[in-house]
């Protein structure tokens, strides 16, 4: 027999109310009868909702019992996750449910870190004032905005705040470089939106180092893209290889882990496209008709230029390539063999961190080999992402004070000078504003971030912190970051607000998710988008005119409008009701589901996302708007770039310096790495790779007991985090399995638990980025800038290890 | 030989007999509750041939260990009787 | 029958009539030793399970450790006396009682254990309610009542003399004897009563006390893990514990020797003869481990193996070969000459095989289940102050049960010692002569026909 | 009768334990905390063992997921003294907690450690449970149920609309939760259902088989092969 918990109470409610008036005493009855109301079952609803612990942007299906999150399961609806979930969405719970959250506005009282709780009226007009006065001063570029791991229209919210307030400084503090799309397809296919990797189709991944089934985009549309890979059912069994100097969940299930030097994934897709060349087993269709610099050219003022083919047969011998990266060149042959004759076949070069170095021409060479290959624009290789019809933004009337606020540099120097291609450069930023230069930062506007936890340069911003003398935080928690702010208001976790979110990594459709709060909010908190546009009307001036939304829900109520207009697409349906619409759309009929658009916006809210699984534009001509409308080996874009760069005077040597310098010639332009010279040990002889784990949510998770419990199943691992080694590096400094051991690099040294994990080169020792106790990597990595795109080098730091 | 005994010869019987009551009771009580088994297996059809197997031993067990004592008991307290 | 004015064994009446320092500060000793078991075990009911150093995948521990040992040593007791009196050992008159109170105490302590383990104490009486016979545990909870109510009054029997004599001669709690007796006067209607009840008690402790370790060891043999599922771990055990049980045996009779000056009683002889019975059951014990052992590691099956090696040279090698010294080689080394000093080489070798055959029950449960069919960590136990505190206060609780009886009966059975000077002498003379070829007229024995 | 049971494909099954955290938020089982689970004590129902290659030095090979596996001979319900655990009528071992006594004997005999004890009281009720699963107290083994109280719901729901328990309703919040659908749920008995047809794969393989336990989880092989 079933007998919930809730059923339980209501009988026994039931029975003590029976009892009462049996004694006739009509307050008790009464008494009873509240108890009865209350435990009374629950109204029960199911409210559509986006999981927002990472980057892929699942939707859910919150299970609310009067309004109270109880439950959490995939939107089966969703086409990113199809109902399915990974384990970190589970952790939302634990996350909404945190009794460490904060219950509402704090202000701080005395020295930094101390705090008392305030009114949101006053926390409101504090910052408003602040923002105010400093704008009236004409210093609103000193207004700095650190924002997160986010997507949609928050993030166009924050950036037409700083516009509008006129602060050129909204900045994305993220470990992912922030890039949209990846430079080198930029550089090498011209594209200016995000291309995707159609994974499901293709029938063998070589991918380089990307943590695919871990921490990749989203872990979820590709674990299903890998079942479909594995086990479709019309086809033979996909393979799939995966390079990487640690046999991770990922290389675990690949047919063929290939351990590498870490860095020298660029010289290893060389090495494979020579071996591609030689045997003439690339696409020689796809190369004649869609591709430039392969051979030999001479350019319009007749200059003779070396071609992709010639350069690769030249400079990288196996015989080379398999020194400098460790892969036996049997290894390397076989994979250039399975490569170039299976088809659709894919390569993947988007590892989460940097490379190494050389990192855009590491991309460069592994994006090349999907040339090769000829993997672009068709089933199986990459695509393009189509745009979303959403309703355009009114433009923005920008006045004098904001005008003037963005003629400054942005603080962080991305978009000028070495950074003339980067978007953000987090990893300058701490310095920058320790410096001011070219100005100091007057308030510093903290969203969905934590540099001082998580940031590779979190030392540098403590510092920079202690420089700032107003900083206000937006986060529901007091960590590290918000607790050093003078002035916290509390956003809702994500399942009590209005959020919308646009992943721009699907495969073959795109797709706009909304979410309406799925339970009521616990705390004195609000959604941060609310708050700015209250901030906004209170400011006045160009930003209230900018930003003239009563509430986040009704702006996005606005944009959305565009989607319902746009004539295609459709609300998700059940599969049944989709298939017949997609049947009817092949056949040239698209009809609206919908009468009207609050009957399309009340669709949308109760089924959680619009998608268009049709009309993505596949043509070749599509992918390749690069100046030679060919996949260019030859990156002539930025050659033009560079060309530009040094026209100009003063900020542009530093670019074509951070970029290698122009003695290099054509390998600028080429997708060339350069072999490294063999280093002695010294006194660091082992590398750090550090890694995010698949348990990992965005901002470490610290108040997720589950994901910290149990975050990885490859090594016993609970609670603390923990350095993996070589068996026998571990015997070396007479380590054993559970030991704590001190890693030491040249910043400083911190004390893990030791892990004996045979999965790796014995050279490389490895840290993952882990929320729960214990000492984080971060205190080791050595600050090394990637340096024309600003972001930290995660693996490129040398360490020792000593037995504690 | 007088008897040296304290007590009234009628309460010191019937703790004797109550002695022999309570062990009549403790190995009755084992025995119904072997039976009880039996019967809750029986109505679940949780293997009861399980439980009357071993019962078959095991009542005839305690019966004659209750028999023993009833023996000495008796026999012990009987023949003062007769004296 | 014995005349209640013999004074020649006042020694044995002295404990219960006088009462010495030396009792107060053991009782007060023991008590400390109890007092923290108590504690310890106040301290789990109210936390939960959780404050010993079970885990997952171990979890059985002390506990069932300490159970299967204490039901081991009750085997001491009854099983013992009982086997001596039919073979009709003389030696065994002054060994007899020590060895029944042994059972007693320690099966309470023993089932006790088993209390001690549950998670849920509070539900314990489900086993009643709810109880069900496919459950080996069942099986324990019949056959251990069967032999603690068979050893209760097979101890309760033959002291009803002593009793007797308790009423007749000692001042103090005349109405506990007086009832108790049950009347006694020693007629001889009542020596024959009582004669076949210790006779038919004798006959049927034996096989109650085999089945009670052979289901204690099912509860092991019956489930699947490795290292358990074994068909000989019935005799196993029941070796094990007869074993045990003479090793406790001897311990408590040299401590009561000892303590209340029965060196007139419990003489070098009985320790001989004893310490032969322990050499027998050592080797014996060995035979059993060695067949064991070696049926595992010729199988050769990896589940098997990981236990074998577990216990061999893995993290609970200490035990394994601790238990190989303490239960085989001290005790062989130690009795297998018994010329001098016969005392102090069997206390040793009892105390030895104590310790061992306590290292034996922890090495059969603890290693099979830190060591699971599928890859699971491997889980090492470590017992927490608790567990301690319990194994303590159980021990403590047995001393101070044995130590109480002793104050309240005589520890050696006075009238069988009586008898034995009495009847005995003559009876183990006619007895020995029916041994013997006839002198008087010596013949061959016919062959029987058909033979 | 229905005869419910489970296919895991190794195959498809990335280690990637969202079939773990979605059975803890399911089925209400609480994190032990970092001391707890040092010891030894984390619960988990459905947990992700990892088989390791001794030749390669304990490399990890495969990923293999854990859940009770609902064994038609279970050695568990054998040994149970107070009928705490036992195997209901349509294959499910049911565990009733009100009822155990917490004797482990159960745990000591399963052979793939799929029960868990409740070492403290590791949870009071509190909002953001399931109401449909009971907060176990301290003391009691616990175990995965195959998520029977939501058959209890499917079926509840079929009989208030007067009509037959459609398959496909009842699936438990591991095989929902599989984003590569490596966990497949469904009627055992029943010719047409997926489960029935995977069963019978020529990749099919069941745990510690030589045991005789049958177990109702059926896993197929990693690599080629059909099915």
């Amino acid at each position: 027999m079933r007998v919930t918990r809730r059923g339980f109470f209501q009988a026994a409610g039931g029975a003590a109310g029976a009892a009462a008036l049996i004694r006739g005493t009509l307050a008790k009855a009464e008494q009873a009868g509240e108890d009865l109301r209350r435990w009374a079952t629950p109204e029960e609803v199911l409210v559509p909702s986006i999981c927002q612990q990472c980057p892929g942007g699942c939707g859910l299906m919150v299970r609310t019992l009067d309004g109270e999150a109880a439950g959490l399961s995939g939107n089966p609806l969703h086409p990113i996750n199809r109902g399915a979930l990974c384990p970190k969405a589970f952790g939302g719970l634990q996350l909404l449910y945190d009794p460490n959250r904060l219950k509402g506005p704090m202000a701080r009282a005395g020295e930094r870190g101390r705090f008392r709780p305030i009114g949101w009226d006053e926390a409101l007009s504090t910052l408003t004032a602040r923002l105010a006065d400093l704008r009236a001063k004409g210093l609103s570029h000193t207004v700095a905005i650190l924002g997160g791991q986010y997507r949609g229209y928050r993030d166009t919210l924050w950036k037409r705040f700083a516009e509008a307030y006129g602060t050129p400084n909204y900045i994305r503090v993220r470990c992912l470089p922030p890039e949209r799309p990846a430079l080198a397809h930029q550089l090498m296919q011209g594209v200016t939106t995000p291309l995707s990797y159609d994974l499901g189709e293709a029938q063998f991944i070589l991918s380089f180092g990307a943590g695919l089934l871990e921490a990749w985009l989203g872990p979820v549309h590709v674990s299903q893209a890998f079942a479909r890979l594995r086990r479709s059912g019309e086809r033979p069994r996909g393979r799939f290889v995966q390079v990487d100097p640690r046999r991770s969940p990922t290389a675990v299930k690949a047919d063929r882990w290939v351990p590498i030097v870490p860095g020298t994934d660029g010289i290893l897709a060389l090495g494979i496209a020579n071996a591609l060349i030689r045997e003439e087993l690339y696409d020689k269709e796809f190369i004649e008709r869609h591709t430039f610099g392969f051979d030999d050219w001479v350019d319009q003022r007749g200059e003779h230029h070396e071609g992709f083919k010639n350069f690769v047969l030249k400079e990288y011998g196996l015989l080379a390539v398999s020194a400098a990266t460790g892969v036996p060149v049997r290894t390397i042959l076989e994979i250039a063999r399975d490569l170039g004759t299976t088809k659709p076949a894919l390569v993947i070069g988007e590892r989460g961190p940097a490379y190494g170095a050389d990192d855009l021409h590491t991309r460069m060479a592994i994006h090349s080999l999907n040339a090769l290959v000829g993997s672009i624009g068709g089933r199986g290789g990459l695509l393009i992402q189509g745009e979303l019809p959403l309703s355009p933004l009114p433009a923005i009337r920008q006045d004098e004070a904001a005008k003037g606020g963005l003629l400054h540099p942005r603080i962080d120097g991305a978009g000028r000078g070495q950074y003339f291609l980067a978007s953000d450069a987090s990893q300058a930023l701490p310095d920058r504003i320790l410096g001011a230069t070219p100005y100091p930062i007057n308030a510093l506007l903290l969203f969905a971030t934590n540099p001082l936890a998580n940031h590779p340069a979190k030392e540098a911003f403590a510092k920079a912190f202690d420089r700032v003398p107003f900083i206000v935080s937006f986060s529901p928690f007091l960590d590290e970051s918000s607790s050093q702010a003078d002035l916290i208001l509390p956003d809702h976790t994500y399942l009590e607000r209005w959020q919308d979110d646009q992943v721009t990594h699907l495969a073959g459709f795109t797709c706009f998710s909304l979410a309406r709060p799925a339970a009521t909010p616990l705390h004195q908190t609000r959604n941060t988008a609310d708050v700015v546009l209250q901030i906004a009307k209170a400011l006045g001036g160009s930003t209230g005119r900018s930003l003239v939304w009563e509430k986040f829900e009704d702006f996005l109520q606005e944009r959305v409008r565009g989607l319902y207009e746009a004539g295609r697409g459709y609300v998700v349906s059940a599969p049944a009701e989709e298939s017949l619409r997609r049947i009817l759309e092949r056949q040239g009929y698209w009809t609206s589901e919908f009468k009207s658009y609050d009957e399309f916006w009340a669709a949308l809210g109760t089924r959680g996302a619009w998608w268009d699984p049709t009309g993505l534009p596949v043509s070749l001509e599509a992918l390749h708007t690069t100046p030679s409308r060919k996949f260019e080996f030859y990156a002539s874009g930025l050659k033009r770039l560079v060309d530009e760069a040094v026209k100009r005077d003063g900020t542009g040597e530093a670019f074509v310096q951070a970029l290698g310098g122009r003695d290099r010639g054509d390998l600028l332009y080429l997708p060339a790495v350069a072999i490294p010279a063999v280093r002695e040990p010294g006194a660091f002889p082992l590398r750090l790779n550090t890694y995010r784990l698949m348990s990992r949510p965005t901002g470490g998770g610290r108040n997720q007991p589950w994901l910290l419990e149990q975050p990885a199943v490859h090594v016993r691992a609970t609670w603390e985090g923990w350095v993996e080694i070589h068996p026998k590096t571990a015997a070396e400094v007479g380590v054993k399995g559970g030991d704590w051991v001190w890693v030491e690099s040249a910043k400083g040294r911190i004390r893990l638990k030791a892990k004996l994990y045979a999965g790796t080169l014995p050279d490389v020792i490895h840290i993952p980025l882990f929320g729960g106790q214990g000492a984080s990597p971060n205190d080791l990595i050595a600050n090394e800038t990637d340096p024309f795109r600003g972001f930290g080098l995660l693996n490129t730091t040398r360490v020792r290890l000593l037995k504690a | 030989m007088s008897r040296v005994t304290g007590a009234p010869d009628r309460m010191v019987r019937a703790l004797q007999w109550a002695m022999a009551g309570l062990a009549v009771l403790f190995i009755g009580g084992i025995v119904v509750w072997i039976i009880h088994l039996i019967r809750t297996a029986w109505q679940l059809q949780d293997v009861p041939s399980a439980s009357i197997g071993i019962s078959l031993v095991a009542i005839p067990v305690f019966l004659t260990l209750l028999g023993v004592i009833l023996y000495v008991f008796v026999g012990l307290l009987g023949d003062r009787g007769g004296r | 029958m014995a005349d209640p004015a013999d004074t020649r064994d006042a020694a044995l009446l002295f404990p219960i009539e006088l009462t010495g320092r030396g009792f107060y500060v053991t009782v007060g000793l023991l008590s400390l030793l109890i007092l923290w078991g108590a504690i310890a075990y106040w301290t789990q009911f109210d936390e939960g399970l959780g404050v010993t150093g079970l885990h997952q995948p171990v979890s059985w521990g002390f506990y069932v450790t300490n159970f299967v040992f204490f039901i081991g040593i009750s085997h001491a007791g009854t099983l013992i006396s009982a086997i001596l009196r039919l073979s009709k050992a003389e030696w065994r008159r002054p060994i007899t009682r020590m060895a029944e109170v042994i059972t007693v105490m320690v099966l309470f302590i023993g089932a006790g254990q088993i209390l001690i383990d549950l998670g849920r104490p509070d539900r314990m009486m489900n086993i009643i309610r709810y109880g069900r016979y496919q459950s080996p545990l069942l099986w324990d909870a019949t056959s251990i009542s069967a032999y603690l109510t068979a050893s209760i009054v097979y101890l309760y029997i033959p002291m009803i003399p002593d009793i007797a004599i308790l009423r007749d001669r000692v001042g103090k709690r005349k109405l506990l004897y007086t009832v108790l007796a049950l009347g006694w006067q020693g007629t001889e209607h009542q020596q024959k009563v009582l004669n076949r009840a210790i006779a038919i008690m004798a006959v049927l402790v034996i096989p109650i006390a085999v089945s009670v370790h052979s289901v204690v060891s099912f509860v092991f043999s019956m489930t699947l893990q490795p290292m358990w599922r074994s068909t000989i771990f019935g005799p196993y055990f029941v070796v094990g514990a007869i074993f045990s049980g003479i090793a406790a045996l001897i311990v408590a009779m040299l401590v009561f020797r000892k303590a209340y000056g029965l060196h007139g009683y419990l003489k070098p002889i009985h320790f001989r003869y004893l310490g032969q019975l322990l050499l027998v059951m050592s080797l014996l014990w060995f035979y059993f481990t060695f067949a064991e052992y070696l049926t595992a590691y010729y199988g050769n099956e990896p589940e098997e193996m990981h236990v074998f090696w577990a216990k061999f040279s893995g993290p609970f090698w200490p035990f394994f070969w601790g238990m190989v010294l303490t239960n085989f080689v001290i005790p062989v080394l130690c009795l297998v000459r018994l010329g001098r000093r016969t005392i102090g080489k069997v206390l040793i070798a009892s105390l030895s095989v104590t310790v061992g055959m306590w290292l034996e029950r922890f090495i059969i449960v603890v290693p099979t289940l830190s060591n699971p069919r599928l890859p699971f960590g491997e889980g090492i136990y470590f017992p927490t102050w608790v567990e301690w505190g319990e194994l303590a206060g159980s021990f403590a609780l047995f001393a101070l049960f044995f130590v109480l009886f002793t104050k309240l009966f005589p520890v050696i059975s006075i009238w069988e010692i009586r008898e034995g000077r009495e009847v005995g002498l003559k009876e183990v003379e006619e007895r020995l002569l029916t041994y013997l070829p006839d002198t008087a007229e010596p013949r061959l024995a016919e062959p029987e026909r058909g033979w | 009768m229905a005869l419910w049971g489970m296919v895991i494909d190794l195959d498809r099954c990335t280690g990637c334990q969202a079939c773990v955290m979605a059975c803890k938020a399911e089925n209400n089982v609480p994190a032990v905390g970092a001391k707890e689970a040092r010891r030894g004590r984390i619960i988990s129902w459905m947990q992700v063992l990892t088989e390791e290659e001794e030749e390669h030095g304990g490399e990890v090979k495969r990923f293999l997921p854990r859940p009770c596996l609902q064994c038609d001979n279970p050695p568990c319900t054998k040994v149970c003294p107070v009928y705490a655990t036992y195997r209901n009528p349509e294959g499910i071992v049911a565990q009733i907690y009100a009822r155990c006594i917490g004797c482990r004997f159960c745990m000591a005999a399963c052979p793939y450690n799929a029960k868990y004890f409740n070492w403290y009281r590791y949870q009071k009720e509190a909002p953001g449970q399931n109401p449909d699963v009971s907060v176990r107290s301290k003391g009691v083994v616990e175990k995965c149920t195959f998520c029977h109280h939501r058959l209890q719901k499917a079926r509840e729901r079929a009989l208030a609309e007067r009509r037959e328990l459609a398959p496909g309703e009842y699936v438990t919040a591991c095989a929902e939760a599989c984003p590569a659908r490596a966990i497949v749920f469904g009627d055992l008995s029943d010719p047409g259902s997926e489960v029935f047809r995977l069963a019978r794969s020529p990749r099919a393989f069941r745990l510690q088989e030589e045991l005789g336990t049958r177990p109702k989880v059926i896993y197929l092989t990693e690599g080629e092969g059909r099915g």
